[in-house]
Formats: structure tokens, C-alpha cells, sequence
């Protein structure tokens, strides 16, 4: 951490009150608390909470698959753990991660705005993924639950005998959590955005909330009337997808997946809000191609609607209907190809240093390519049908969503961290972090690839003896990767009490949000800032930046 | 934009008051007849026409009600939208549905 | 314009934004809770589309008159609604809570047929399971969607009252300025319900008919 | 232990195309991730903060014409492979018409396997090599998915409903079979296996099975002892729909529509005549849901096929 001067001021000198985190220190005051920011950190607590209750369940299954003989545990435990990674996982803590937290936190401090546009509802909404939480974690206790996250009927609603219905309940609670971010989101970004930040001059992390929203409010509702009505066929004893009684168990596949396929997207759109965030401010590099970055969000939003039958190539689909899905999944690789290559031309004549962030955002890129392309091959309808529902699958989720958005959420924390806290963190740490993340997660998942393609079926704790070594392989890779996640909560938290003050804008950024100090007041600016620049002006348009310089051309609020 | 509220002077109120009643009366009434016509034309057999007629009834009705009675003519244009998101994605998702269900 | 001040929430400086932001966001909402209902009117679809000849056996089954009246109701309920949200925004007090206290009631009537309706489902036997009347393959599927359906719709039906009885209480203590988005955002709320109805009434009552 | 193996071995004519789509995905992709990683790695050496490099902007022509580059060619890529890996998979969509034909029942956790000759076998598959073998398969209980990686083939199997693949073993030898969709607490284990013979040993292997009764005469005998004879066949006197030649024929039903004889048409109507009641016939057929089930109902159809005129395919 250089300490490069910081040549503008603050907007909003700190004022004596003091920042929101002393505004109150009751923790009433935190649990009724409908500032932004307040909430953004209630979100990041619950979801570190249930980020370490799904990696325990991970940890227990990684080691039941040292062996291929399944002699740890029971069939039964084995089924409901990995039902629980992925519930967890899926809506407890990848949905909320970065849009509920940094979102939160950073969508009004981005366009200038007090608050978001709906503050009680905003409150609300964490209340209701606790609430979902609360109902998921009882089906756990009570004995859990053996579906997998993606409950397929007939067996969610006749022939499994676990607690389906509380863990429905709870995911059912949870999607209206997200439909009220959504909606407070687009209202803010519509509403609340100050004066001169026009729709081209957002900064990209917010287009990438407005997406994701988007998403959030069309597709989560599916999910939740699905799950009702799995709740009526199992509770009520309603046939609606039942064969015996003229029902289509792929008629629930196609809702199911109608929600789950854009759910993707939602976890992957706000990382790559983060990562062009992240890249451009330490390639000291100006976005390259921002306005075909926010075509590429908005096109992967919407046409990530339309190829969720990709999930369904062998499930009995019309191989009709598997053809018109298959080619709008290659089609919509395109976007996400576009954001790929912009991000690399960024850094093109950058002025590049490796902090903490930058490496996460790094790693970022390269594991997001290998897991976008290797979508490619399930869009494919011969591959996929070789590698449906096996390792290869379980391998390319986890490139998107861990070495995507994992790697994003993480390169956000150190991003704001300074800003969050008021406090720096020790890079030296954070690197060994980042570096060593990547790495475990390559061991962890890479060999799966493989696996897969071997024929490995997913969801086996009992497996042919040829496969254990890269079982092996994945395993120890996954207690690297189980290392390096628990290094950043130590040296985060030390630096709560022990780190250097950060200053107001630490990095030399653009945003709004580093024109606020740091942590900000409660109201996020004295007065209201007026925007008068494109985002990312970190060097004059026409010459690059200086080279060694950490400060910015212009920031937002600078006139040019 | 501005956050005016209008204060009314008293035979302003009441022309207020009329118009009111009088434009909202008129929608309801039409609801109403496109109740009855819904209502009757299911008696007659037509096939598949009963439930095409049927759905148009409606989808007038919903137009209806969501023009005059939720006040879209007056929202701002990105009001207008968001009214119609819901609409069209629910055609994407019947369509897509539709396309597994009916080339089995 | 004390009454505009009482009604001004954080984060805004201005009412007519915080009307604007509140009509929008509740459109949003509104569109969300299409896409729920969608979810069903797909389930509808695609069983109806397997078994016709089930789903307008079943069809002709379901009470039109009680269907019909409860239309009746609805739209004259959402006629109600329209009047106490202009009246609400040009400030004539007692038309606004006249129509909201109209609205109510409507509901509330909705609500009683709707369950003189159940009682007779049951009696009928027309609640899918051991019993259930129809020998008919898809009369089943039709019904256990007609209950979720007709189940759910008067759950926020339900919803919607009891957020108008709140209005009424403190429109008629005076608490609540008249000019509060409060009340559009409700009216949309219980237009979107009837709009909701307005699908569901000819699919579930006027199949079969012929 | 054997030799590590990093690729399955391909052992049925499906895995060789397969497995050249795999390669040229893997060809393609692996230049596009191969040249963004070395392009993030050199960009991030060359441009580190303390070089001295040229920094100035490119123009901004070339950044239009760069975006647009990438862009249609991004897209042109995504549009060939989904027209040619589409195109390999419909010509390989419809099994042969000499396909030998085996019904395959799923249930919680086993799979059970019945020859035309009625042997039966449970969690073992015996085909013979060089051959098309087509599957058909159901369900009892929840979905399954019939899994044999040597062979890429995989299918989904449905309760209430038929589903079918096919595929031509190439090499003779034992595979695996996995159960691929999680279906209950003994998912893992609902494993078996796939044996491959040649066509002699094949025929050995068969006709050497205790074969209880062939399944045509099996479905004749419940076609007896159920009643159907009573209406159905060709010498009764009530008025029913003859049945021979009933699969893939036009069957215009009462409601109107127009369907084609095939083995889910047989599954409605005996599950549910009324509602798929012949047009021109009295609707007076009980309905035989819960009564026949999904191997009553294979071993009835074996039997109408019997029927036929001029019967195709394989007949033992």
C-alpha cells in the first residue's frame, strides 16, 4: 500500500457525529437500522454465517470421497449434506452475497443518492432471508433434507421422506427477500440517481445491479409459486405434477429451471460489475468499450431467459424444443465473451499494480473464461449428454460461481474493505490470500472436469475405484481452498482494530463512493454531489495514464 | 416534477368530484358489459373460438383496468414499461414451454 | 402542505418524486407478482393443453354463478378503489375514504361468496384426492389448480383489506395525509388482484360451458 | 490398479462423434482461453505500473472496429457450433428400424431389463456388439436416468411415460451403468453394468436364459385374462376397435383429434379410455389404471404388435 497523496478533498469532511457505523451502537440499533450501509453489514454477517455452514457441509463431504467406498457415512447424510451445501449455498449465500452487501452498501454511494429508494423495505428484505434462513436451518436440525437443491419432482413431493417442506418454506420466504432488492434497486437507480449522473455516465458495478434485478424480480417469482405448488402436492396432497394423475414432472423442471438457469446470472452479473470496477482502477485504465459493457449486462440478463431447456437435454424434452435451446445457449456466451475480451484490451496500455483486489479480479477473468467456455460444450447436445449430471457439470458451475463470483465477492471486500471500515488491511496477507485461492480452487475443480467426462456421476459417495484419485486430487485442493478462505475473516477482523486508517480514497479511484469519507456519514454526503464526468476518467481521453501516478484525472464530481 | 399539491377552491372541488365519478363510472359500466358478453358467448359452442374469445374478453378487460382504473395514461414512459415487462416475459416463458410441449 | 410534509418519507426532498418512485417500484412489484401467478397460468396451460376433454369436464363443474357475481364484485370493488385514489390525490377527504371503505367491503363480500363457493366444492367433492368426483384424467390437475389459484388470489385479497383497513382507520383519525402515495400504491396493489381475477374468471368458470 | 485414465474408452458409434465434438469444442475454446490468458499475462508484465512503455491511447477507430470484430466473430463461432453440433445430434436422433428392441423398468434402486424373448435380467444390460439396440424405459417410482459413459449416451426415465434411446456398441467388453438422477437414499449404489458380446455369443447367451415365457405370449395371456379379448378380438361381437395394426396408424378419437398408435396412445387409452375413446365407438371401456401396470402394459403391447399384418423388425 503506497500512501499516495490524495490531491482532492473529500466532498464531506467527516463531521464530529461521526460515520454510520457510530451512529447508534446498541445492537437494536443495528437490528432496526434502515440506513443502507447498516444493512449491507447485517447482510454480510448473516451470509459469512451460512457461507461456513455450507462449506462445513462441503468439508465432510470432500473427505467422505477420499474413498470410493462410501464407509464414512450413511447414504442418507451423504444426500442431505450435499442437499444442504447446495440450498445454502445457492439462496443463503451466493444470491445475497454481493448484491445485498456491496450493493447495498455502494448503489447509493455510487450515484450520489442518501439512501436507496425504499430504506424500510430494504430492512424488511434481510429480515425475510433471515426468516427463509431460520426455516432452512430447522429442516436441517430436524433431520434435513435428501432432494438436492433443485427438488425434482416426483421425488420432492411423493417418495423422499425429509423435511422438504421447511426448506421449501424457507427458500419460498428468502425469494421474496430478493424480489424486494430487486425492486428497491431499479426503483433507486431510476429515482434517486443525482444530478448529471446520466444513464451512460453509471458506473458499470451499477448497471450490473440493475440487471441483476431485473432478473430478480422476473424470474424469482417463478421459483416461489413452483415451490409452492410443491408444497400443495406434498402438504395438500394436490396432484399437479403427478403422472398417475396426468401431471408432467418436466412441467415443473421447466418452471424450476425458468428461475434457476437466470439465478446464474444473478450470482455472476454483480461480479462482473466488481471485476470492471477493480480492473480499470488498477490498470489506471479507462473501461474499455463502456458502452458495449452495458449492452453485453443487459443482453446476458435477458437472454439468459431464454436457455434454461439446456438443463433438460436428456430429461425426455422434445429434442425439438433441445435444439432451439441449445442454440440460444451458444448464443448467449457472446455477451459474456464481449465483457471477457474488454477487460482484457483494459488492460492494454494500463498502468498496472497488483494489489489484492486486482489479483482477485485476475484470477477472476481467467476462471470465468474456463467456465464460460466450457458452457459451450453443455450447450453442445451430444457432449451434454455425456456429461449431464456428472462431475463436469459440478466443474463448471463452480468455475462461474466460485472462481467467478466467489473470487468477485472477495475482490469487492478487499476493494471496500477501506471504505467499509475506514481501515487498511495488511496486502501482504491478502495477496498470500488471493494467491493461494486460486490455486486451491484450480486443484479443487479442475480434475473434476475429467471426472466428468470419465462419467463420474454427481451426488455418488459411492464410486468406481478408477476415479478415486482425482476424487483425491479434488479433495486436497479443496482443503488449500478451505485454508485460504479462512485466512481473509483473521486478518479482516484484525484489521478492524489494529489496521492503518485508510483514508478517503486510498486506491486513487473515480467513483462517488471514494468522495465520502471513509466510513462514510450517516447520509452518505453533506450535500449532493453533481456528477460532471464519464466514470473511470482516470487518465485524460487521448493520452494514457501517468505511469507510477496513483491519482485520477478526473473523478466523477471533477468537471473536466 | 414539481411537488405542488393543488389546492382547490370549492366549486373546483366539486368539478373534481364529477369527473371523477363520471370517467370511472363509465369503465365500470363497460367492465361490466364485457362481463356479460364474456358470460354469454360461453353458452354458444364454438370450439376452440370459446376460450380464444374468451381470453381477448379479458385482455380487454386488463386493458381497461389498467389504463383508466391504475392510471398508465398519465405514468411517466419507464411507468409504461415496467407495466409491460411482466406481460412479455410471460410470453417467453409460455412460449419456450410451449415449444418442448407441443413438438413431442 | 403540512399534510405533504407528514406524508415526505426519507430519502426524498420532494413528494411527487416519492409518488413517482412509489408507483414505479410498485409496478415492479406488480410485474414480479405476474411472473407468480404466471407460474400457475403455465401449469394451467400445459395440463389443459394434455387433457382438454379433463379440463372442460372439470370446467363445467365449478360454480358460474358465484363465479360471475364474484366478478361483479371485484370490478365494482376496483371501481371503488380508482375513485378513493383521485380522490386521495385531489384531496377530497371524505370521497377518498368513502371509496376505500367501499373497497372494503366489496372485499369482504368477495371473500363470503368465496367461501359459500368452497363450501359447496366440498360438498361436491371437488377437492382432488380418495374421493374426488370426476373420474375424468386431468379433472384432478384442473382442480388442484383451481384451489392454489383461488387459494392464493384470495390470500391477497385478504393482504389487500387488511392494508385498507389501516388506511381507512387513520384516514378517518386524520393520521394519514390524504395526499400519501400510501394509497395509489394500495390501489395498484388491489387493481393488480383483480386484473389477476379478471384472468382466472374465464379460465376456471366459463370452460365447458357450450 | 490400472493405468490412470483420463478419457473414457468409446465403445459405441455415438462416442465417436461425441467425442469429436468434444475435441473440436475443446480446439476452439482452448484458443480463445489459451489467447485471453496470455494476453492477461503479458499485458500484465508489459504494462506493470513502474514500466516504460508507450501508455498513450489507441485510436478510436480501431477500439469501434476492435468491439465490433470480436463481437461478430464471437458470434459466427457460437452460431456454427449450434448449427453443427445440432445437426450431428438430429442425424443421430431416430434409432434404426431393425433396432433390437429392449425394454429396460426403473425403480428405486434397480434396474430391470427384458429381452424380446422374455429373459430378464436386473442391474446387468447384455447386448450384442455391431448391432443397434434400442431402449425403451419407464419408471416405477421417481425419474432415473440410464447412464453408460462408454457409450455417451445417457436418457432420463420417466414414471408414466416411455422414454427411448438407442445406441450401437462398437467394442465388446463390460461398461458401467450409473443411475444419473438422484432418486432416493440408494441413488449411488443403483449402479450395474453394460456386457457387450459378439453377435454369436450374444444369441448363445440368450436362447441359454430360463426364459419364463415370451413376452408376446405373456401379453396375449393377460390380454385374455383381463377382459380385452372380450371386445377386442377379431371374432367378438361388440363393438371395439380391432387392434391389429394399431401402431402407427391414424387414430382420430372422439374429441376430435388425430393421433398415431404408439405405445404411450396404449398406456392412455387403457389407463384412460374415456377420455381417449376411439371416434365412432361407444365409450364403454373401464379404465385399467391401478389394475395394469407398466411390465403388463409392455407385455399387452409386444402382443398387439404381434398382430400386425406384416410384423417388421425383430421377432425371435
Amino acid at each position: 500500500m503506497s500512501g499516495a497523496t490524495i490531491l482532492v478533498r473529500p466532498l464531506t469532511p467527516v463531521p464530529e457525529s461521526g460515520n454510520y457505523l457510530t451512529a447508534g451502537r446498541t445492537i437494536w440499533s443495528w437490528l432496526t437500522s434502515t440506513d443502507h450501509k447498516r444493512i449491507a453489514i447485517l447482510y454480510a454477517i448473516s451470509i459469512t454465517v451460512f457461507f461456513f455452514i455450507g462449506a462445513a457441509a462441503i468439508a465432510v463431504i470432500r473427505f467422505e470421497l477420499l474413498t470410493p467406498t462410501g464407509q464414512y457415512i450413511s447414504d442418507d447424510t451423504y444426500n442431505k449434506l450435499f442437499t444442504l451445501h447446495g440450498v445454502v449455498m445457492v439462496w443463503f449465500f451466493l444470491i445475497p452475497s454481493i448484491p445485498n452487501t456491496f450493493g447495498n452498501f455502494l448503489l447509493p454511494l455510487m450515484i450520489g443518492a442518501p439512501d436507496v429508494a425504499f430504506p424500510r423495505l430494504n430492512l424488511f428484505s434481510w429480515y425475510l432471508n433471515i426468516a427463509g434462513g431460520l426455516f432452512t436451518l430447522y429442516a436441517v436440525i430436524a433431520g434435513g433434507v435428501d432432494t438436492g437443491w433443485t427438488f425434482y419432482t416426483p421425488f420432492s413431493t411423493m417418495f423422499s421422506n425429509s423435511h422438504v417442506l421447511a426448506a421449501a418454506a424457507g427458500v419460498f420466504v428468502a425469494g421474496f427477500s430478493s424480489i424486494a432488492t430487486g425492486v428497491n434497486f431499479i426503483a433507486t437507480i431510476h429515482m434517486l440517481r443525482t444530478e448529471g449522473m446520466s444513464w451512460m455516465r453509471l458506473p458499470l458495478f451499477v448497471w450490473s445491479l440493475y440487471a441483476t434485478s431485473l432478473v430478480l424480480i422476473l424470474a424469482t417469482p417463478v421459483l416461489a409459486v413452483t415451490l409452492l405448488l410443491i408444497v400443495a402436492e406434498r402438504w395438500l396432497g394436490l396432484p399437479i405434477f403427478d403422472p398417475a394423475h396426468g401431471g408432467d414432472p418436466l412441467l415443473f423442471q421447466h418452471l424450476f429451471w425458468f428461475y434457476s438457469h437466470p439465478a446464474v446470472y444473478i450470482m455472476i452479473l454483480p461480479a462482473m460489475g466488481v471485476v470492471t470496477e477493480v480492473i480499470t482502477c488498477f490498470a489506471r485504465r479507462r473501461v474499455f468499450g463502456y458502452d458495449f459493457m452495458v449492452y453485453a449486462l443487459v443482453a446476458i440478463a435477458g437472454i439468459g431467459f431464454f436457455v434454461w431447456g439446456h438443463h433438460m437435454f436428456v430429461s425426455g424434452q422434445s429434442p425439438y424444443a433441445s435444439l432451439v435451446f441449445s442454440f440460444l445457449s451458444f448464443v448467449v456466451a457472446v455477451p459474456s465473451a464481449i465483457k471477457v475480451f474488454n477487460w482484457t484490451a483494459t488492460l492494454y496500455r494500463g498502468s498496472i499494480s497488483f494489489e489484492a483486489p486486482m489479483l482477485y479480479a485476475l484470477g477472476f477473468i481467467g476462471l470465468f473464461t474456463i467456465g464460460g467456455s466450457t458452457g459451450l460444450f453443455l450447450a453442445s447436445i451430444p457432449v451434454d449428454i455425456q456429461v449431464h449430471d456428472t462431475y463436469f457439470v459440478i466443474a463448471h458451475f463452480h468455475y462461474i460461481m466460485v472462481g467467478g463470483s466467489v473470487s468477485a465477492f472477495f475482490a469487492a471486500l478487499h476493494y471496500w474493505w477501506p471504505k467499509i471500515t475506514g481501515k487498511l488491511y495488511d496486502e501482504a496477507w491478502a495477496r498470500f490470500a488471493a494467491i493461494l485461492m486460486f490455486f486451491g480452487f484450480n486443484f479443487t475443480f479442475f480434475p473434476q472436469f475429467v471426472l466428468g467426462y470419465l462419467g463420474n456421476p454427481r451426488r455418488y459417495h459411492v464410486y468406481p475405484p478408477q476415479f478415486q484419485v482425482f476424487h483425491v486430487m479434488s479433495s486436497t485442493g479443496a482443503s488449500v481452498l478451505a485454508a485460504a478462505y479462512l485466512l481473509p475473516p483473521i486478518y479482516l477482523i484484525w484489521s478492524m482494530r489494529w489496521g492503518r486508517a485508510a483514508g478517503d480514497n486510498p486506491w486513487g479511484a473515480t467513483g462517488l463512493e471514494w468522495r465520502t469519507s471513509s466510513p462514510p456519514p450517516l447520509h452518505n454526503f453533506l450535500n449532493p454531489p453533481k456528477v460532471e464526468q464519464q466514470p473511470y476518467a482516470y487518465h485524460p481521453e487521448g493520452r494514457g495514464p501517468v505511469p507510477g501516478s496513483r491519482t485520477p484525472y478526473r473523478t466523477q464530481d471533477q468537471p473536466s | 416534477m414539481t411537488g405542488l399539491e393543488a389546492t382547490a377552491t370549492t366549486s373546483a372541488r366539486g368539478d373534481r368530484f364529477r369527473s371523477i365519478w363520471r370517467r370511472n363510472l363509465v369503465v365500470w359500466l363497460a367492465l361490466d358489459l364485457l362481463v356479460f358478453a364474456t358470460l354469454g358467448l360461453a353458452y354458444l359452442p364454438l370450439g376452440y373460438f370459446n376460450i380464444a374469445i374468451a381470453l381477448t374478453i379479458a385482455g380487454v378487460k386488463i386493458v381497461l383496468v389498467a389504463i383508466w382504473f391504475m392510471e398508465l395514461r398519465l405514468a411517466k414512459p419507464f411507468t409504461q414499461l415496467a407495466s409491460t415487462i411482466g406481460f412479455v416475459w410471460l410470453l417467453v416463458m409460455f412460449s419456450l414451454t410451449f415449444s418442448d410441449f407441443m413438438t413431442r | 402542505m403540512s399534510e405533504a410534509a407528514g406524508a415526505l418519507r426519507e430519502p426524498w426532498h420532494s413528494l411527487s418524486r416519492q409518488r413517482e418512485a412509489a408507483a414505479f417500484g410498485i409496478w415492479l412489484f406488480l410485474a414480479s407478482e405476474l411472473l407468480f401467478f404466471g407460474g400457475m397460468l403455465l401449469c394451467y396451460a400445459v395440463c389443459r393443453y394434455s387433457h382438454p376433454q379433463g379440463f372442460l369436464e372439470a370446467a363445467r363443474q365449478t360454480n358460474i354463478v358465484f363465479g360471475t357475481v364474484n366478478t361483479l364484485t371485484l370490478l365494482t370493488s376496483s371501481f371503488c378503489m380508482a375513485i378513493a385514489s383521485e380522490a386521495g390525490k385531489s384531496g377530497l377527504r371524505r370521497l377518498a375514504i368513502g371509496g376505500l371503505a367501499g373497497t372494503l367491503m366489496l372485499g369482504f363480500v368477495f371473500l363470503v361468496i368465496k367461501g359459500l363457493e368452497y363450501r359447496d366444492d366440498i360438498s361436491q367433492h371437488l377437492v382432488p384426492g380418495a374421493h374426488f368426483a370426476l373420474p375424468q384424467l386431468g379433472a384432478q390437475l384442473f382442480f388442484s389448480l383451481y384451489w392454489m389459484m383461488t387459494g392464493v388470489h384470495a390470500l391477497h385479497l385478504t393482504v389487500g383489506m387488511i392494508i385498507i383497513a389501516r388506511l381507512v382507520l387513520v384516514g378517518i383519525r386524520r393520521e394519514l395525509p390524504l395526499t400519501s402515495p400510501e394509497i395509489q400504491v394500495t390501489a395498484l396493489y388491489w387493481h393488480l388482484v383483480d386484473i389477476i381475477w379478471i384472468i382466472l374468471y374465464p379460465l376456471l368458470y366459463l370452460g365447458g360451458r357450450a | 490398479m490400472d493405468a490412470l485414465d483420463f478419457f473414457p474408452e468409446a465403445a459405441s458409434t455415438q462416442a465417436t462423434s461425441t467425442d469429436f465434438i468434444l475435441f473440436v469444442l475443446i480446439g476452439f475454446t482452448g484458443i480463445v482461453v489459451l489467447s485471453v490468458l496470455s494476453l492477461l499475462v503479458i499485458f500484465s508484465i508489459r504494462f506493470r505500473r513502474h514500466s516504460a512503455v508507450r501508455r498513450d491511447d489507441p485510436p478510436e477507430w480501431m477500439k469501434r472496429d476492435l468491439e465490433i470484430g470480436w463481437s461478430s466473430a464471437g458470434l459466427f463461432l457460437a452460431l456454427f457450433l449450434a448449427w453443427w453440433t445440432s445437426a450431428t445430434e438430429l442425424s443421430a436422433l431416430i434409432a434404426p428400424k431393425n433396432a433390437l428392441e429392449i425394454h429396460v423398468v426403473a425403480k428405486q434402486w434397480m434396474w430391470k431389463v427384458q429381452h424380446q424373448n422374455g429373459a430378464r435380467e436386473i442391474n446387468v444390460l447384455h447386448v450384442p456388439v455391431d448391432e443397434p439396440v434400442r431402449l425403451i424405459m419407464t419408471s416405477q417410482d421417481v425419474i432415473h436416468s440410464f447412464f453408460v459413459p462408454e457409450f455417451r449416451m445417457k436418457q432420463d426415465v420417466l414414471p408414466g411415460r416411455d422414454t427411448r434411446t438407442w445406441f450401437q456398441a462398437t467394442k465388446t467388453g463390460t461398461f458401467h451403468l450409473f443411475c444419473t438422477q438422484l432418486c432416493g437414499t440408494e441413488h449411488a449404489r443403483m449402479t450395474g453394468e453394460v456386457v457387450v458380446m459378439s453377435g454369436p455369443d450374444f444369441a448363445h447367451w440368450l436362447t441359454s436364459q430360463p426364459v419364463s415365457d415370451d413376452l408376446t405370449r405373456e401379453g396375449e395371456a393377460l390380454f385374455r385374462s383381463l377382459g380385452c379379448s372380450g371386445c377386442h378380438d377379431a371374432a367378438s361381437r361388440v363393438q371395439a376397435p380391432a387392434l391389429a395394426g394399431f401402431f402407427g396408424s391414424e387414430v382420430r378419437l372422439a374429441n376430435g383429434t388425430s393421433v398415431t398408435g404408439s405405445d404411450e396412445l396404449l398406456r392412455d387409452i387403457v389407463l384412460h379410455p374415456r377420455e381417449h375413446s376411439v371416434a365412432g365407438y361407444p365409450s364403454v371401456m373401464p379404465s385399467y389404471a391401478g389394475i395394469v401396470g407398466d411390465e403388463e402394459l409392455l407385455r399387452i403391447s409386444r402382443y398387439i404388435h404381434s398382430l400386425s399384418p406384416s410384423p417388421e423388425g425383430k421377432q425371435p
